[in-house]
């Protein structure tokens, strides 16, 4: 059975070749079988496969299909790798890409690209399982590549609206930016190491490499490039939150759950290569922090419900990076699969409010809902708590991995530490700002909801992710042969308590403002410093203004003065001066006998001097 | 004997067509198609052939001009055989695309198609160099009447320039010859173009230099590379949707061809210290042309100036000089030989549709033709170096092999992915996405593709995919040539290294 | 007997022809052009005589007997074109003559 | 000395054209037809052609001190001879229409086409002359011939008078040059100006270097090479078709043959001077033909001025004929005028197809659309104007080959610079023509394009594009003909 593994990425690809080439034309009944039931397949086989796969007890497990291409030694073939980290990886994907999946055929049951969209979505999930799967980086980059394009295509799904347009390139573009250094860094590894399979290039790694030598920087630097491209963590963060553009299932889906912890599992992956460079490592670890504190930040100024979630998604893959920065792997791997859980979860519950409202996604044009829709209610309760990591929820257990790790860490470590729980008390503000702002208070919709939006082919994933959300604490990830992490630190139960204290303090904060209403956002908003930080966050601290200073705004510039191609006005210098030579010379054939002559006589006295006195 | 049946047969071919149109005018276009699907079964004869020494499959070598020491030889190895298949399948695309395009004097414009392919069949099999020169300029001939002809608005100019450009560097290319076959002469006392007699000639320094840029710079335009590429984007602009399918897809691969055949293995001393300047010149075509086709408005121009782009990973790879970057131009060339002719034939199939190539007049199209903008989607997406399509294949491995021989290049020339895929999509978004826009121009015949469109672009797609998930059934014919290529001129790079 | 230097001869020759070439650049009148042209292969058959007269041969006299049928022949045929030119243009100016430029 | 019979039988070819000249004559005198003048001429053109290349292979000698009756020189007399014979054939409907006297034009060919004959089989300055002058004087006549029509658009008097006074003087210069030679060196015979009979003291290598450069003046004159050129556009466009072909071809092949032998005989290139002088003359031509004719809209005026260029490429392979041992550069320029004559006389061939004495067309608009009035016509004129543009297929470019090859190999850097530029600026007034014939024919004059009305003409041209083609593709036989002729010069 586990040689079967190729039909995990083969069902979704059927699929959308299906989908494909039948352009729209079957039934929507049909299409939602296709697309959602591809997904479901192959999460069963997936289940089957890890099962077997855990039952035997083997390390990993390689199914070689063909040989891609064979170059002088550069040799990448189309070869399945599993082992823990690529199981737990395949299994989320397969398992909440299928409940989203499910979800989806309800969302996007009156839109006319519903065929379409499907298409897509499978095309993405057999891209992201290509990305885990594949034992090779060249293969690994395939998925890459896939799943951006994707992302690109599903975020521009709506396509009629041109800043759907705009959002879609940026994420493509930026992501891309990313890419390219890590197709550097593959070169690098392949000009030095002689594979890009995987495992071989690490196990040559740590045979040539001794730890800090700098070709291992400089490989490490540049995967790491890859990686905070895709997981928009600093600083190529800037395409996220314009990504919400594209269906909320789409941001559920990729830039929650799968696609964009697609870094952290690169990463991971290259464990090795990383821990042959420490300081790129250490890198890591500030990239996460900085990125998780200022999209905590952000987020607490933001009003769509969605640009919300996709901060607090950025700063949850903050923690990811902040995790592997202090070495904490499997502590990483686990916060993304729990946070592929809740946060799933909160997109898709948000999909519901945003329906059930008829399109409205501004918080402050919500509230009250908490009868009205009682799912989204649960859903975004539990998901809120776990996000906030409250003691036992799923977020709790992971996030507690990572503080405490980081606490054991030297060097920066209490840095990270104390930085991550300032995070988590952020977290816990702006988590239940949106939660108590929309569900409670008095009704501000501009058309108040009938009833809830949705079937049982909605609420049914919501529900089975809410459990997840709280039970998927205590899954037990398969992760200790691979990296071999779990020498336990400890901390006092004191500081353990405050730990947990944190984030219940900052739901009370916002509590006291949006449920209580204790204090007043407007008195604290009175003073001209707090509006300017307020506008300074909420543009996101100003990253899309520089670099539009920086990148756009020159490259379109470049382009306009250029647009006739300087380079081809020299061959017209060359047209030009042969026609005004031409004009001269023409002027000779004046036509008088006299003249002509004269250049004879001329001519002749010329040559005979040349002549004579040389 | 086959190689000279497969010109013969597209010259001969040609004049009927041409005749046929007395009879019918819808004969030439069948009679043209017809010969050049013999062709390309002909040629699949060749992939069967057991390689002779040298690996060539297929050789003819005839007494022409002996006074010269000039023989009409024409041989193919794996490398001209697959290049050989890529001209006759383009040869069906483009007399696919011409098929309802080109309404009067058809007869005659079959007749410049043909010769075009067979002067381009020529240049990848002729090893006497004169023979090679003499293909080298009778191709362009028909190409130029084509253009002239059957072109846009501005023909008259683009066709000269395009002559213009190609005439004058070749005749560099002729000097450069004659200066080798003269030495060949002062060498070993007697005249001759033969390539192999040619390899053995001993050039060195200043003058080896010279000669090699006489060959550089007639390949380099041809290619085209900065800073000769500028007849490309009027050439593309102007010619008949057919014109450019040839040209994107084929007559820019006899420069590509030219290089590896000719350039550096007649002269791998001079080549290998010329390497980083033309290996510069990549990357500014590269970045340069990359910008430059994001200003244009002219789709056609815009995808002309990505063909410079993408063609100086060709150059790359070839100054590199190893194995992953031979592969990696080689498999440049076939791919975006399909993906640009493909783009092309999309922007011509708008323009016949809406006679307009003006992309700020379009938007929006996606839900009027869906089927052309999933078409257009692929073959952007497919250009801008798409993994699981050729041009990932081609493009990557050219990089990984640069890499190896400079970085600093490459790593400027990897932010080409970047630029590429910001012109792709923007293509995208001008005109399928977006408020659908229709101002400007009457689109009473803005009709999705046609069943005969879908063939050909379905074609072309699975030609893609094949190279891009299965590269090995192209690389292994190229494999073996390039390979012998690289050990030909290893002492000499050895030696160059030293210095 | 004491003969004349060559270059003297060869000198005076050059001048004739100087001066019938100056004749051709200067002169209106197209019939003084002809005689200009007359005096210049005068000149030519001059040096003719002066070469034949320091080798002693005859090749040189009877070049200068072909020069001066070949003169008359060239007289002939333009003083054709001269009256053909005068009753076209009621005028011997050559530059009349100047319809075709460019 | 005395003439044997066995000494005429080389002189065959001239003796039968001169015969055809008097019995064309008297024919006249008896009774005035056109055709049958016409008739007479062509035979007898025909005739001697036959007889040249019939001798060619096994005559070798030296006829009287005057002539030598060599393969190089029986080469040329076939090709003169022909070149003659399909003029004559362009020009009978040409002049079919004319309001005056129509047979004496063949009379005039006919004596033009000995002097031709004299000319290339001269190594002698007095059959120089005597051909030459034989040859310039009926050009006067071909040139001004419809000059009393009221009808004829051109200017032929104009034209004529220029071409007399000019070519005149160019005469006196030639004469001048000759005479110093003489001078110097003691001798009419064309013999090296380096051995100076040792009798009397040399006049000094000053001297001979003035007396080359005179000749070669006054050679240029006639080759049209700058700056003596000026003439040249004037007069292609003032005369009458047949005419401007005649001078074009005949003209121009007969006077180079003349400078290729008296260049190699003289050892004039062991004066470096000379050699600059020649190449400036070169560079000077390349570029000024060029240029000139870059936005010329007059057909004849293109082609005079291309021929500027095309005598300046031919210079080059006559520098390198110094440089380069063993015969190349003399066979570069042996063919490159065989392809000269060849296309020129196709060009202008068509032109005159569709022209006649009433009205010529010339103006490159006239041409619009032909490609779709006359395929037949414009692949022919197409065909010669990219040979003259060098391009393969044709046989231009194997002479455009010849002459790089030449260059090549005397490493002549600059003068190939100067022919590649030269090349590059050509191509595009030749497509221009090209051009012009591709547009719609809507607005264009509709000349006469019917095959029927002149079947001979059209018989010629296709010989003419045969012969373009096949010395194009296959030029081998050609070639080798060349190679053994060429050893008669050297």
């Amino acid at each position: 059975m586990q040689e079967l593994i190729w039909l995990l990425p083969t069902y979704p690809l059927l699929g959308f070749l299906a989908l494909v080439l039948t352009a729209g034309r079957l039934p929507k009944n049909v299409v939602a079988i296709i697309g959602a039931g591809s997904v479901g397949l192959s999460f069963l086989t997936a289940a089957i496969i890890a099962a077997q796969f855990l039952a035997s007890g083997e390390e990993y497990f390689i199914k070689e299909v063909w040989t891609w291409m064979a170059v002088g030694g550069f040799t990448p073939g189309f070869n399945f790798y599993l082992d823990g980290l690529s199981l737990v990886m395949m299994l989320v994907i397969t398992g909440v890409g299928f409940l989203i999946h499910l979800y989806a055929t309800g969302y996007m049951a009156d839109d006319p690209g519903y065929s379409r969209f499907f298409s897509y979505m499978n095309l993405f999930v057999a891209a992201m399982l290509m990305l885990v799967l594949g034992d090779n980086l060249v293969l690994l980059y395939l998925g890459w590549e896939g799943v951006g394009l994707c992302s690109y295509l599903l975020i521009g799904f709506w396509y009629t609206n041109p800043d759907n347009g705009y959002a879609a390139r940026k994420a493509f573009v930026v992501t891309r930016v990313g890419d390219t250094a890590m197709a550097l860094g593959l070169f690098l590894l392949f000009a030095e190491l002689g594979t890009l399979n995987i495992q071989d290039m690490l196990h040559a790694a740590e045979a040539e490499w001794e730890i800090g030598n700098g070709l291992a920087v400089a490989a490490a630097l540049l995967l790491l490039g890859g990686a905070v491209g895709k997981s928009a963590q600093l600083p190529l963060q800037t395409w996220l939150p314009d990504a919400m553009a594209g269906p909320t299932p789409i941001s559920a889906l990729i830039h929650a759950a799968t696609m964009v912890t697609a870094g952290v599992y690169l990463i991971a992956r290259t464990h090795i290569l990383f821990e042959l460079a420490p300081n790129v490592q250490e890198l890591v670890g500030w990239v996460g922090l900085i990125t998780l504190l200022m999209a905590g930040f952000i987020a607490l100024t933001q009003s769509d419900i969605k640009r919300i979630l996709a901060f607090s998604t950025m700063s949850q893959i903050g923690y990811m990076f902040l995790a592997l920065g202090v070495g904490a792997w499997s502590a990483g791997i686990l916060h993304l699969m729990t946070h592929a859980f809740f946060k799933a979860l909160l997109f898709l519950a948000s999909g519901t409010v945003i329906l059930s409202l008829h399109h409205e996604q501004d918080i402050f044009k919500m509230g009250a809902l908490r009868q009205k829709l009682p799912v989204s209610f649960f859903s975004f309760l539990l998901g809120s708590l776990a996000l906030t990591a409250f003691p036992y929820t799923s977020g709790y257990f992971s996030k507690d991995e990572i503080l405490i790790a980081a606490h054991g860490m030297e060097g920066p470590g209490m840095i990270f530490f104390y930085g991550g729980v300032f995070g988590a008390f952020l977290t816990g503000i702006y988590t239940f700002r949106l939660f108590f702002i929309v569900f409670f208070g008095e009704s501000k919709a501009a058309h108040p909801p009938e009833q809830e939006y949705g079937g049982w082919n909605m609420n049914g994933p919501l529900i089975l992710l809410m459990i997840l959300s709280v039970v998927g604490g205590f899954i037990a990830v398969p992760l200790d042969p691979l990296f071999g992490d779990h020498e336990e630190h400890h901390i006092s139960g004191l500081l353990h308590a405050f730990m947990i204290a944190v984030p219940l303090i900052g739901i009370a904060i916002s509590a006291c403002f949006f449920y209580f209403k204790i204090w007043s956002v407007e008195k604290l908003m009175a003073s001209s410093f707090a509006q300017s930080l307020h506008k300074f966050w909420n543009s996101g601290w100003g990253f899309d203004w520089l670099y539009d200073r920086l990148f756009v705004l020159p490259f379109l510039w470049l382009a306009r003065i250029n647009r006739a191609d300087i380079i081809d006005s020299f061959y017209g210098l060359v047209v030009e001066v042969s026609r005004a030579a031409n004009g001269m010379i023409v002027k000779t054939q004046s036509g008088y006998l006299r003249w002509y002559a004269l250049s004879i006589a001329a001519g002749l006295v010329v040559l005979i001097t040349i002549g004579v006195m040389l | 004997m086959i190689l000279l049946w497969l010109i013969s047969i597209l010259f001969i071919g040609g004049i009927i067509a041409w005749l046929s149109e007395r009879i019918n005018p819808n004969y030439p276009r069948l009679i043209a198609l017809v010969t050049v699907l013999l062709d390309l079964l002909l040629m699949f004869s060749l992939l069967g052939a057991e390689p002779g020494d040298g690996g060539w499959v297929a050789s003819v070598d005839a007494g022409w001009i002996p006074r010269f020491g000039i023989s009409f030889y024409l041989a193919a190895d794996g490398l001209s055989v697959l290049l050989l298949l890529l001209t006759a399948f383009l040869g069906v695309i483009a007399i696919g695309s011409a098929w309802d395009e080109i309404k009067e004097q058809a007869g005659f414009f079959y007749f410049n198609l043909l010769w075009t392919l067979a002067g381009v069949l020529g240049v990848f099999t002729a090893l006497d160099l004169f023979l090679f020169f003499f293909f080298w300029e009778v191709m362009l001939i028909p190409m130029y009447f084509i253009i002239a002809i059957w072109g846009h608005e501005n023909k008259n100019y683009a066709a000269m320039k395009f002559f213009i450009f190609t005439q004058v560097t070749g005749m560099l290319m002729l000097i450069s010859i004659l200066l080798l076959a003269y030495f060949h002469y002062v060498q070993y006392g007697a005249l001759s173009f033969n390539y192999h007699d040619l390899l053995a000639v001993q050039t060195a320094g200043r003058l080896e230099m010279w000669i090699m840029l006489g060959f550089f710079i007639a390949f380099t335009t041809k290619l085209p590379s900065v800073p000769f590429h500028s007849w490309l984007p009027d050439a593309h602009s102007q010619a008949p949707t057919a014109g450019s399918v040839i040209l994107a897809g084929i007559l820019l691969k006899t420069g590509a061809y030219g290089l590896i055949r000719f350039a550096v293995p007649l002269f791998p001393e001079a080549s290998m210290s010329f390497a980083p300047v033309a290996m510069t010149l990549a990357a500014i075509s590269i970045l340069y042309c990359a910008k430059v086709a994001f200003a244009q408005a002219d789709i056609k121009r815009l995808i002309a100036y990505t063909s410079v782009s993408h063609m100086g990973f060709v150059t790359l790879g070839v100054y590199a000089w190893n194995e992953q970057a031979l592969q990696g131009a080689v498999m440049t060339m076939l791919a975006h030989g399909l993906s640009a002719a493909a783009l092309f034939m999309l922007a011509g199939g708008l323009q016949h549709r809406i006679h307009t190539r003006n992309m700020t007049d379009m938007g929006g199209f996606w839900a009027k033709v869906p089927r052309m903008a999933v078409v257009a989607l692929f073959f952007s997406v497919a250009a801008l170096g798409m993994p699981g399509l050729g041009n990932f294949i081609g493009e990557f491995l050219a990089l990984l092999g640069a890499f190896q021989a400079n970085i600093t290049l490459t790593v400027i020339s990897a932010f080409g992915l970047i630029f590429a895929s910001v012109y792709s999509l923007w293509v995208i978004q001008k005109v399928f996405q977006g408020e659908y826009a229709n101002a400007e121009f009457d689109d009473s015949h803005l009709s999705d593709l046609t069943r005969r469109e879908m063939v050909y672009f379905g074609a072309m797609m699975i030609g893609l995919i094949w190279m891009g998930m299965y590269p090995q059934s192209f690389l292994e014919l190229s494999q073996p040539v390039l390979v012998e290529l690289i050990n030909s001129t290893e002492s000499a790079i050895a030696a160059v290294v030293q210095n | 007997m004491e003969s004349i230097p060559v270059e003297h001869g060869l000198i005076l020759a050059a001048i004739l022809f100087s001066i019938g070439l100056i004749g051709v650049l200067t002169r209106r009148n197209i019939v003084f052009v002809l005689m200009s042209l007359e005096i210049m292969l005068n000149a030519g058959g001059l040096a003719f005589i002066v070469g034949a007269a320091r080798w002693g041969h005859a090749e040189g006299q009877i070049m200068f007997l072909m020069i001066i049928t070949l003169a008359a022949a060239e007289v002939a045929v333009g003083l054709g074109l001269i009256i053909q030119m005068f009753r076209r243009y009621k005028t011997v100016d050559i530059n009349v003559l100047s319809e075709m430029k460019g | 000395m005395n003439i044997t019979l066995a000494d005429l039988i080389p002189l065959l070819p001239l003796l039968i054209t001169t015969g055809t000249v008097v019995i064309a004559m008297t024919v006249i005198g008896v009774k005035r037809s056109y055709t049958l003048t016409a008739g007479i001429t062509i035979a007898g053109l025909l005739i001697a052609t036959l007889s040249a290349a019939y001798l060619m292979p096994s005559t070798n000698e030296q006829v009287t001190p005057l002539m030598i009756v060599d393969q190089y020189s029986l080469f040329f007399t076939v090709l003169t001879c022909a070149t003659a014979m399909f003029i004559a054939v362009f020009s009978f409907p040409y002049l079919a229409n004319l309001d005056d006297h129509k047979e004496e034009y063949y009379l005039l060919l006919g004596i033009a086409t000995i002097g031709a004959i004299v000319m290339v089989s001269s190594n002698h300055f007095v059959s120089t002359i005597l051909g030459l002058e034989t040859l310039s004087m009926s050009l006067y006549g071909m040139v001004a011939y419809p000059v009393h029509s009221e009808k004829s658009a051109k200017f032929p008097l104009e034209a004529s008078v220029k071409y007399l006074v000019l070519s005149a003087a160019a005469s006196g210069i030639l004469l001048f040059g000759i005479a110093l030679i003489y001078a110097q060196t003691g001798t009419l015979e064309f013999a090296s100006v380096l051995n100076v009979a040792t009798a009397t003291p040399g006049l000094g290598a000053g001297f001979s270097i003035a007396a080359l450069i005179l000749v070669f003046i006054g050679i240029a004159f006639k080759l049209s090479l700058a700056p003596f050129h000026m003439w040249t556009p004037d007069v292609y466009e003032g005369s009458p078709l047949p005419a401007t072909t005649y001078l074009a071809t005949i003209g121009k092949a007969a006077m180079f043959v003349v400078l290729l032998r008296f260049i190699e005989a003289s050892d004039a290139l062991v004066f470096d001077s000379v050699i600059l002088v020649i190449s400036l003359v070169a560079t000077a031509s390349i570029l000024a033909g060029n240029l000139l004719a870059l936005l010329q809209d007059n057909l004849k005026r293109i082609l005079a001025y291309s021929s500027i260029a095309h005598m300046g490429y031919l210079l080059i392979a006559l520098v390198a004929s110094y440089f380069v041992e063993g015969s190349i550069s003399v066979e570069a320029v042996t063919f490159y005028l065989v392809a000269y004559v060849i296309m020129s006389a196709g060009a202008f061939g068509v032109a005159s197809v569709v022209s006649s004495s009433e009205q010529e067309f010339d103006s490159i608009d006239d041409y619009k659309g032909l490609f779709w009035r006359s395929p037949w016509l414009a692949a022919v004129f197409t065909g010669m104007l990219l040979s003259l543009a060098g391009i393969p297929l044709t046989v231009g470019f194997i002479g455009k080959f010849y002459i790089f090859f030449a260059g090549v190999e005397a490493a002549l850097w600059v003068l190939l610079a100067v022919l590649v530029i030269g090349s590059g600026v050509g191509l595009y007034y030749y497509l221009r023509i090209v051009y012009s014939m591709l547009k719609s024919a809507d607005d264009a004059h509709n000349f006469n394009v019917a095959v029927g009305k002149n079947l001979s003409s059209h018989a010629v041209l296709a010989i003419l594009f045969l012969l373009l083609v096949v010395l194009g593709v296959y030029p081998t036989p050609v070639v080798s003909i060349i190679e053994t002729i060429s050893t008669y010069i050297l």
